[in-house]
């Protein structure tokens, strides 16, 4: 009886449980990552997985007796700036795509091959504005 | 290391006008000529000062690590300076001719550009020390061909170009591999006369036979040996220089040399015939011999019947090979500039005849004899050297051969030569006869004058010197075959000094 | 210098051919044709015993030599050459394209000199190959649809003869060892290389069966081409069997009996169906094979008994120097047709002349057909020969009346044919050569008897013979049986050149089959349509397949797929 | 080890993943974001509860905070965008395999079709059990907890996050920061900020609270900041505190940003990473390695670059927020 | 006696690292002169590159000893960070500096748009220095971060441009690189969590086969080969190389990608090595096979010039997928798959740049419609062409020794009695004829007969550029051996 509620004590330690939890976050965002259509999910998606990440990460940290390994918090916390920096971006992408295409999702298939694809070292440029502009101007209504 | 250089020397003679014409804009003709005459007139000197030396007895050798335990190694006995000989006699005949024929046609200096290419390749497979450097320079010498082939840039011509790279290509894999396994096996040891690969021949007999399949696949298809050899008729669509330089002096001679260079340098004639390997190709190239014949008299198209022809012709000299006795190697070697020379000669006939007058089919030769007579009888003198008729270089080979064939205690091989001198005969002798004694009788059309002017002679002169000479050089090469210096007297010392057979005294 | 004089011979025609050829108009060069074949004719009879050459770096080495057969040859080709040259001149005056006719003779004509001092397999090779390919453009000159034809059938036995020949002499050369062609008699050729020497030859020699080019041949040739084919080139065959088989101390039998065979058969075909025949040439073509069929039977003789080889083998040079002449001036008289001369002395001399080599060859006594039927008989008489060869001596006497009745038929068709030239002057150059061939007739036993040369004894009683008499005579009896019995039609009974009729309608399926089987032009084709639309196809699932890849599901999925896969590689150890 | 707490953290992990499922399943995108937030806010308790005090502040106001304004205002962003196409363009739906319904309802996801559901799940499943097989394997922590502790005397702070963040690792940090430039240098790259609709947010409040948010938050970043040498903090948090007053800052007056001048801006974002490796590149120089310092001069030095490294953060981090490139950039 | 030069080894490492960032730092902050700055930077880069090779080929001899460790900091590992410069990151490090030379060269022609200039150079000197960290980095995190510096430079060069298809193409691109970057970071969470070091030497030393190496090694392999577009995880590569703008596309398919294999590589000759086993061989070479057949299928599909070429880096990283179960029969052939990787990646960024030059001058790159442009323009098909025969692995180019060596393994496996041994052979033969086929696709126009028109004019470097990476692919088979040699300079590695 001792044995086994050991065991559970031993298993439910936040060494162990946090890491779990955070492999079950990994889990759980590859699935909605495959699930999901819209980009800010999957971006949503992205960021539960890496919380997930850092989440092992503490909690291996926290496994042993004395305090908690600074290194691993240390890279944590870099990780999390990388994540959110990506995350920003990443958002800036989808915004400006739902800007150029009018919608928020992938479209599947290659690109081929009747897609207009500009050559940005032949563009005529304004003073005023980047290339961006042209290809927004192109692809409003008139 | 010291005559490694004048190996150099030569391989760059032209690869180095052939690159600086690449460059060139199109405009320079000037320039392009003397570019182009420069180095074929250079590569001539230098491989006549090669020629005197490795006749001295003088060792050249030139190498550069590649990978490790793998060298590129430039070397040059009897035998490489055979090929290198008739590649650098012939290209400087066919660089005048192909000035002549391309005059005022567009792109030429892509043409002369990829025509040099080729020729630097062909040098260098003459020049290979081992497998590995043959097999680089043979897989340049597809690529460097294909533009050519291509170059008139119409749609059959580039089906044509897509056919010659899908079996090269694919059958240079095949040799690659075969070359990589052999060099897993053997080591990569240079061409040695008598083979390098006895120390194998208790353990690895099969494998052995296998590569050996494998190697001649490889270069049977630039050798035009029969299931192989579909690409060469039809790349008949490439201008009449391109189609001399494939069937006369590079490609079809690249395979046939490799062939060479295999059974006797690298397997070794004695292991080839006793693990059965001769045997087999003997009867490749019989087939070759007789079918190929067959196909050309069955074809009205002068071109394409002298594209059957040679794929005839190049079997003689693997016949030769696979005879593996000194005088059926001596055949096999002596119709390697035999065919060529013979055969260049009947390719710018046949360039002149349709640049000059447009003519392109046999049945359309009535008479040509009286407008072009020079290039006529020179048209005649290669149609009967092809025949085999002394005292042409094509006799001297068929006379070899058919000795070697009894020597090597095969007389039906000289019943296969006999049956291929009446299909010749056959196939060759109806055009010259309609040149010389056919009757014509509406006037010549004649697109030359038309766009060029009248010309001085019965054609342009830089078509008609190459066909003169190359023709001259079939009659005096089998007239004068008993000279040392001969293609028959140096291969009889090739054969003699590097395999240790005695020669064959008449 | 030996070696400058005998090549010199075969040379000089060449070096002129090429000439002519590059400078066709020149009128000059052209009278120089016949002359080329002098040096030939001085080499002959002026030429010390043993003159040999040899050149190591021409071919594989040529050794040339005059010997006693090659000398009597040689006299007798450059002589027809050199006659029937000159008469050429003459008669081929209007000929717009004779500057052609001219390189051929002369290409034919350097190798008919040069095969007769050719003394190892390859010179004779050569120039035998250049003697037969060349006289094709003196078959088909005149252009016409019988010369193609006749032209065709020649080239085709030539090519065949050239190819058998080949094959025989590499045989033959591997067996001997080297390729002298004294080595290689010496050596033995036999077996293959022994058939394929005799049918080589023997198609150039008229043998039967492989005959039958010479009688199209001939009337489709020009006058003096038909004089020299017949009386210089077939010869050429028989010189190659003299030199190459095993005519030695051992004899062949076997060869010999088949030799006799079809010599004698030869000879009596050759006047059977030559007497049906209509058109003079034609006849004399049928006498050619006739005659060559005894010299085939003579060559024979000499393997049947070796003994007397030496003797038989001169017989048989002198028999073929003495049909060379005789038959080369019959023909030029078929070209004399159109010159019967309006004068009586003239007519008589023209009837001499016409008539000397026709009773030669019948073998009337004193004319050279007189000497050589002697000599070739001469050793019959001693040896003794089994089976149906005893009765070798009667089948020749009765061969010599059938030539005797093949000469009157082409008398008598060629009779008809005569007039006189439209300008009524004689044309001397043709009388000339003409009449000193035909006075060959006489004048050659007479030389021969007061020369004697070495091997060929000749007695006086050798130039008469009551024995020749009775065959003429029976010559002249069957024919006058045969003009009184057969009503002389236009056409012949049997068709010109036999078996070529056979042949050519082989021939003419083959060519059907031919043309059926013609290639297309040398375009690669394009790829076929269902193909096309197969790569269509391809292509539009390809693209299909990748966009179901580019799916983020699908990305999503394989990737987890592929790292379970990973994994459970990893486990599986 | 108390049951009280084994019970808290097995709460809380089931309401962390329970909002991560929820925020996952949901239709409806602003809802998701708002469940996202929540999860960050969750994620920073149980940072909290495995002693990491760094991270939970960094997590609360980078993760959720930062994190959420950004994705907030791409909701908004999006929403307005689809308006004005809508508008634009009534009957030509862009095309969009997913179904004409799924466009121009920007902000909803319908639910995805069932064909990938098993496949998802079992992949899920086995990866995630495979992780968690793997986890339970290994062995009680080594950690380099002792190492850090061993050299924390040498490391010119008194904090060891902090020390291992601008000392042991200050390759890694720097890099960090790069990261956040090139995040910002890609989104400026993408176009200009007016391409981007900018919606004021509604209502009077903000103004008014800006007022007070605003000096609270700069003197909380600065606190931060300072504390970050010895104490849970440092430049990230305090960079994102800052950034957090910029944001509501833009969202006050999204018409009437200043026009940054070029020149000062793109100084201002790279001034951290600057500063940093010109530091770096003295320690390299001077012979303490590259990215290091003399013993003596670490303290200083790392306050320096913390500073550095805040302000531009907080700089980025606005300017991240307002994802396009101010005109001023182009000048 | 250590050779002149070698103290200062260390310093020369970091300081390549510091000057890279510098140069971007520079440009960042200086954005209008960012061009000049990018091509000084570009040419002090390459220059340090190589006398840092020749320094490092000078100094270490002995293959046991040859890798340089570098304490950042002054901080010795586990505590602290360590750059690490072998063979193999030196001959990535000449790779990454030529063809970066290269592209900052075209770049100076082909971006030319003054408000383009400033966003493209800082970028792009990002990426630089990035993939240099990323070679001379010997930390697990530390490569996690390097990787998201490359990887995030690299996307938000694709999608520049601003246009729907680069923004579409980037965003996948992105998503996909942060999948894997993540699946990364799990793995190297893994390993930290079991060994409690980040230090790779460190690790290599701790690790056995368990199940957390092998979790590990699962995630990190998997998340690399999204990012290294392995079959059948490629499919973001081809919409974001086909619409990046050339000089990016040639730096992405040249060294990007490269640098993700580079880290699977190493990770399999060092700390995961003891995991092999053949059937884990057998399933990349498979892959492998899978991925010769369908990129080259692809390729051969493709209409435009550049997403061919973008399928053609899918094929050819075929190679180097089935080169695995070949190294697991012979170790040593890491090298040829690394100077295969070398030779594929000048050749690869050759082919776009000229690519590049011909979408400038024609105005776009459906291959239908650029004969006219290929016809004016023999100098791009040059070195279309002599790039192409470099991909197929004919002489006399780096591709044909790579080939040769490759080959020359795999039939080493066949002989050393493997049956599976002849599919690899197979697949590195035939590879080659498949890359003929669209190589011939890509060249065959301009052979046409028809119009030449040059089109739009192009800058001198535009036209020179390619040409002149393609020779150095061409040529860089004679650098055969010495790279050869350099690759055993690796510690720890077979």
């Amino acid at each position: 009886m001792n044995g086994l509620l050991e065991t559970v004590a031993h298993t439910l330690a936040p060494g162990l449980l946090y890491p779990t939890g955070g492999a079950i976050l990994f889990a759980l965002g590859l699935y909605g990552l495959i699930r999901r259509h819209h980009l800010v999910l999957r971006i949503l998606a992205l960021n539960i997985m890496g919380s997930g990440v850092f989440m092992v990460l503490l909690g291996v940290a926290a496994r042993g007796e004395g305090p908690p390994d600074p290194v691993a918090q240390a890279l944590t916390l870099t990780g999390i700036v990388v994540a959110v920096s990506a995350t920003a971006f990443a958002l800036a992408l989808v915004v400006h795509l739902t800007r150029l295409t009018g919608h928020a999702v992938m479209l599947p298939g290659p690109p081929d091959d009747d897609a207009p694809v500009e050559d940005i070292s032949r563009e005529e440029h304004h003073a005023d504005g980047g290339p961006a502009d042209r290809a927004s101007s192109e692809d409003r209504p008139a | 290391m010291d005559g490694g250089w004048l190996l150099l020397a030569i391989l760059f003679s032209s690869l180095g006008p052939g690159i600086a014409i690449f460059f060139l804009p199109e405009h320079r003709q000037g320039l392009r000529t003397a570019l182009n005459l420069g180095g074929a007139g250079t590569k001539l000197a230098l491989v006549g000062v090669l020629l005197a030396g490795v006749l001295r007895g003088d060792e050249y050798r030139f190498s550069l690590p590649l990978m490790p335990g793998i060298e590129l190694v430039l070397a040059a006995d009897a035998l490489s300076l055979l090929f290198a000989s008739l590649s650098a006699v012939l290209w400087f005949v066919t660089t005048v001719y192909a000035i002549g024929y391309l005059e005022g046609s567009p792109r030429r200096s892509r043409f002369f550009g990829f025509f040099s290419l080729c020729v630097s390749a062909t040098v260098g497979i003459a020049l290979s020390g081992n497998l590995i450097t043959f097999l680089i320079f043979y897989e340049i010498l597809t690529l460097a061909t294909w533009p050519l082939v291509v170059h008139r840039g119409t749609p059959a011509a580039l089906r044509a170009g897509r056919l010659y790279l899908a079996y090269t290509l694919t059958s240079g894999l095949v040799l690659f591999t075969a070359i990589v396994w052999l060099t897993l096996l053997a080591g990569a040891e240079g061409f040695t006369p008598g083979g390098y690969l006895d120390g194998l021949a208790e353990t690895h007999a099969t494998t052995l036979q296998v590569l050996f399949v494998l190697l001649m696949i490889g270069f049977g298809v630039k050798a035009a040996l029969v299931p192989l050899h579909s690409w060469l008729p039809i790349a008949m669509v490439a201008p009449a220089p391109v189609s001399a330089l494939l069937h006369a002096v590079a490609v079809v001679k690249a395979g046939a040399f490799g062939i060479i260079r295999v059974v006797n340098d690298v397997y070794g004639a004695e292991l080839a015939i006793e693990l059965g390997l001769t045997a087999g190709l003997l009867v490749v190239a019989a087939v070759t011999i007789l079918y190929s014949s067959i196909q050309a008299l069955r074809t009205d198209d002068l071109k394409q019947r002298l594209a059957f022809s040679t794929v005839s012709q190049v079997s003689y000299i693997i016949l030769g090979v696979a005879l593996a006795g000194p005088l059926g190697i001596i055949g096999g070697l002596v119709h390697l500039v035999h065919q060529g020379i013979t055969k260049i000669t009947l390719f710018f006939c046949a360039g002149n005849f349709a640049e000059t007058l447009g003519i392109h089919r046999i049945s359309e030769l009535n008479g040509i004899g009286r407008r072009m007579p020079l290039t006529m009888l020179a048209f005649t003198l290669g149609a009967l050297g092809m025949i085999g008729l002394p005292p042409l270089a094509g006799f001297v080979t068929k006379w070899h051969l058919g000795l070697g064939a009894l020597e090597s205690g095969m007389p039906w091989v000289l019943g296969v030569l006999v049956l291929s001198s009446l299909l010749n005969a056959a196939y060759f002798l109806p055009p010259v006869i309609r040149g010389w004694l056919g009757e014509r009788r509406e006037p010549w059309h004649e697109p030359l004058q038309a766009h060029a002017g009248p010309t001085r002679f019965e054609t342009h002169w830089m078509l008609l010197f190459p066909v003169v000479f190359t023709a001259a050089l079939g009659l005096l090469v089998g007239l004068f075959a008993g000279l040392g210096l001969s293609p028959l007297g140096w291969v009889s010392l090739i054969v003699q000094r590097d395999y240790s057979l005695p020669g064959f005294g008449l | 210098m030996n070696g400058a004089l005998l090549l010199a011979v075969p040379l000089l025609p060449l070096v002129l051919a090429v000439f002519v050829g590059l400078r066709p108009g020149r009128a000059r060069l052209n009278r120089m044709v016949p002359w080329t074949a002098l040096p030939g004719l001085l080499l002959a009879a002026l030429a010390p015993t043993g003159l040999e050459a040899t050149f190591d770096s021409l071919l594989m080495g040529t050794h040339l030599a005059l010997d006693p057969t090659g000398r009597a040859f040689l006299a007798l080709t450059a002589g027809l050459w050199l006659a029937a040259g000159l008469f050429a001149l003459s008669e081929r005056r209007d000929d717009p394209r004779r500057h052609r006719f001219y390189v051929f003779w002369l290409l034919a004509l350097a190798g008919n000199l040069g095969l007769i001092l050719a003394q190892d397999a390859l010179a004779f090779y050569l120039f035998f190959a250049l003697m037969s390919l060349s006289a094709y453009g003196l078959v088909v000159h005149s252009g016409k649809p019988e010369a193609w034809r006749a032209g065709r059938v020649y080239l085709i036995l030539a090519v065949l003869g050239e190819v058998l020949l080949f094959a025989g002499l590499v045989l033959a050369v591997h067996s001997a060892g080297q390729s002298g062609l004294a080595a290689v008699a010496a050596a033995r050729p036999d077996g293959w290389a022994l058939v394929l020497l005799v049918l080589g030859l023997g198609i150039k020699a008229g043998m039967l069966p492989l005959h039958f080019w010479l009688p199209l041949a001939h009337p489709a040739a020009p006058v003096p081409a038909s004089a020299v084919l017949s009386g210089a080139m077939i010869k050429a065959g028989l010189l190659g069997w003299m030199r190459l088989l095993p005519i030695d101390a051992a004899g062949h039998a076997v060869l010999g009996e088949m030799l006799m065979l079809l010599g004698l058969a030869a000879a009596f075909l050759g006047v059977l169906i030559g007497v049906v025949q209509v058109r003079p040439k034609t006849i004399l073509a049928y006498s050619s094979i006739s005659q060559m069929g005894l010299m085939t039977a003579g060559i024979g003789l000499a393997l049947l008994l070796p003994e007397a080889r030496g003797g038989l083998l001169a017989a048989v040079t002198l028999y073929a120097v003495h049909h060379g002449l005789a038959k080369g001036a019959l023909f030029l008289t078929a070209g004399m047709a159109g010159q019967w001369p309006a004068s009586i002395p003239g007519r008589a001399l023209f009837g001499l002349f016409t008539l000397l080599p026709a009773l030669a060859l019948a073998g009337l006594p004193f004319t050279s057909g007189a000497l050589a039927k002697n000599v070739l008989k001469g050793p019959l008489a001693a040896e003794a020969l089994p089976g149906w060869l005893s009765h070798t001596e009667l089948l020749l006497s009765l061969a010599a009346a059938g030539t005797t009745a093949l000469l009157l038929r082409f008398l008598w068709r060629w009779r008809t044919g005569l007039s006189t030239p439209a300008d009524g002057a004689p044309d001397r150059r043709r009388w000339w050569a003409w009449g000193s061939l035909a006075a060959m007739a006489v004048l050659l036993p007479l030389g021969v008897w007061l020369a004697g040369p070495d091997g060929l004894p000749v007695t006086a009683g050798d130039l008469y013979g009551l024995a020749l008499l009775w065959p003429v005579l029976l010559g002249l009896v069957l024919a006058g049986i045969t003009w009184r019995w057969i009503h002389d039609r236009e056409t012949p009974r049997v068709p010109e050149g036999d078996l070529a009729v056979l042949a050519e309608a082989a021939w003419r399926r083959a060519c059907r089959a031919e043309r059926r089987l013609r290639l297309p032009p040398p375009q690669p084709r394009r790829m076929p349509a269902r193909l096309r639309v197969l790569r269509l196809q391809l292509r539009q699932r390809l693209e299909d397949a990748e966009r179901v890849l580019t799916r983020w599901e699908t990305i999503g999925l394989l990737f987890s797929a592929a790292m379970l896969g990973l994994y459970l590689t990893l486990l599986a150890r | 080890m108390n049951g009280l707490l084994v019970l808290f953290d097995l709460v809380l992990l089931a309401g962390i993943v329970g909002v991560a499922w929820r925020c996952l399943a949901s239709t409806d995108l602003f809802r998701a974001v708002v469940l996202f937030i929540t999860f960050g806010l969750l994620l920073a308790l149980a940072w909290v509860r495995l002693e990491a005090p760094d991270i939970a502040l960094a997590e609360a106001a980078i993760g959720a905070g930062i994190t959420g304004a950004l994705l907030l205002v791409t909701l908004e962003r999006l929403r307005s965008i689809m308006a004005e196409r809508r508008s634009g363009r009534p009957h030509s739906p862009p095309p969009d395999p997913t179904g004409p319904h799924a466009l121009l309802r920007a902000l909803h996801d319908p639910l995805p079709e069932h064909r990938t559901f098993l496949p998802a799940l079992t992949f899920a499943l086995v990866v995630g059990g495979l992780l968690v097989t793997a986890l339970w394997h290994q062995p009680q922590s080594v950690g380099l907890e002792p190492v850090v502790d061993a050299h924390m005397d040498v490391s010119g702070v008194d904090h060891p996050i902090t020390a291992v963040l601008l000392n042991f690792r200050a390759y890694d940090t720097f890099l960090e920061l790069a990261i956040v430039l090139i995040a910002l240098l890609g989104a400026w790259s993408l176009g200009r900020h007016d391409l981007i609709p900018a919606r004021p947010a509604p209502g009077p409040i903000l103004p008014g609270t800006l007022r007070l948010l605003v000096p609270v938050a700069v003197v909380t970043g600065v606190y931060v900041l300072w504390a970050g040498s010895h104490a849970p903090g440092g430049a990230f948090q305090a960079g994102a505190i800052l950034g957090a007053a910029g944001i509501l800052l833009v969202l006050a007056r999204p018409r009437q940003l200043p026009m940054a001048p070029g020149g000062p801006l793109r100084l201002g974002i790279s001034a951290g990473v600057a500063l940093f490796l010109l530091v770096g590149l003295y320690g390299l120089a001077a012979g303490h390695g590259f990215l290091g310092y003399a013993e003596a001069w670490a303290y200083p030095l790392i306050i320096l670059i913390e500073v550095a490294a805040t302000l531009s953060i907080a700089l980025t981090l606005v300017a991240l927020f307002v994802a396009g490139r101010p005109a001023g950039d182009d000048a | 006696m250590s050779p002149p030069g070698a103290e200062w080894l260390p310093a020369g490492i970091a300081g390549l690292v510091g000057l890279s960032l510098a140069v971007a730092v520079l440009a960042t902050a200086w954005p209008r002169q960012a061009h000049r700055i990018g091509l000084l930077g570009a040419l002090a880069v390459t220059a340090w590159v190589l006398v840092l090779s020749a320094v490092f080929l000078n100094a270490g001899p002995d293959p046991e000893t040859a890798a340089t460790r570098v304490a950042l900091g002054g901080w010795e590992a586990p505590l602290g960070l360590m750059l690490h410069l072998d063979g193999l990151s030196v001959t990535l490090l000449v790779l990454t500096a030529v063809v970066g030379l290269a592209t900052s060269l075209y770049s100076l022609g082909y971006v030319h748009d003054r408000i383009e200039r400033r966003q493209f150079w800082p970028l792009w000197l990002w990426l630089w220095a990035g993939l240099n960290m990323l070679f001379l980095s010997g930390d697990a995190f530390n490569l996690y971060i390097t990787l998201e510096v490359v990887s995030l430079s690299a996307v938000a060069l694709v999608a520049f441009t601003g246009t729907a298809a680069a923004v579409s193409g980037a965003v996948r691109y992105l998503l996909v690189n942060i999948l894997g970057s993540l699946s990364f970071l799990m793995g190297v969470v893994l390993l930290f969590g079991e060994h409690g070091v980040l230090d790779l030497v460190l690790l290599e030393a701790r690790t056995e086969a368990g199940p957390t190496e092998r979790m590990a090694a699962v995630l990190m392999t998997a998340g690399l080969m999204l990012k290294a577009a392995l079959f059948p995880l490629h499919v973001w590569l081809a919409p974001a190389h086909g619409s990046a703008p050339a000089p990016v596309s040639a730096v992405l398919s040249g060294l990007v990608v490269t640098g993700s294999f580079y880290l699977i590589l190493r990770l399999w000759l060092g700390v995961f090595a003891p995991l092999a086993t053949p059937a884990f061989g057998i399933l990349v070479g498979l892959l492998g096979v899978g991925a010769l057949v369908w990129g080259s299928l692809q390729a051969l599909r493709a209409g435009r010039l550049k997403s061919i070429v973008a399928y053609s880096t899918v094929a050819q990283f075929g190679y180097l997928l089935v080169a695995f179960p070949l190294m697991l029969v012979d170790p040593g052939t890491w090298r040829v798959v690394v100077f295969f990787t070398v030779v594929h990646a000048l050749a690869k960024a050759s082919v776009f740049l000229a690519a590049g030059t011909l979408q400038h001058a024609a105005g776009h790159d459906r291959l239908a419609d650029l004969g006219d442009v290929l016809r004016a323009r023999p100098r791009m098909v040059f070195a279309l062409g002599l790039a192409g025969v470099s991909l197929m692995g004919l002489p006399f180019t780096g591709g044909f020794i790579a080939k040769y060596l490759l080959l020359e393994a795999g039939l080493g496996t066949v002989l050393a009695g493997s049956v599976i041994g002849v599919l690899w052979v197979l697949a590195i033969a035939g590879g080659g004829l498949l890359a003929a086929a669209y190589v011939l696709r890509m060249v065959a126009p301009s052979f046409q007969r028809g119009r030449a028109d040059a089109g739009e004019t192009v800058s001198l470097w535009m036209d020179w550029v390619p040409l002149g990476l393609a020779t150095v692919a061409a040529l860089a088979g004679l650098a055969g051996t010495l790279t050869l040699n350099t690759l055993a300079l690796t510690p720890g590695a077979p």
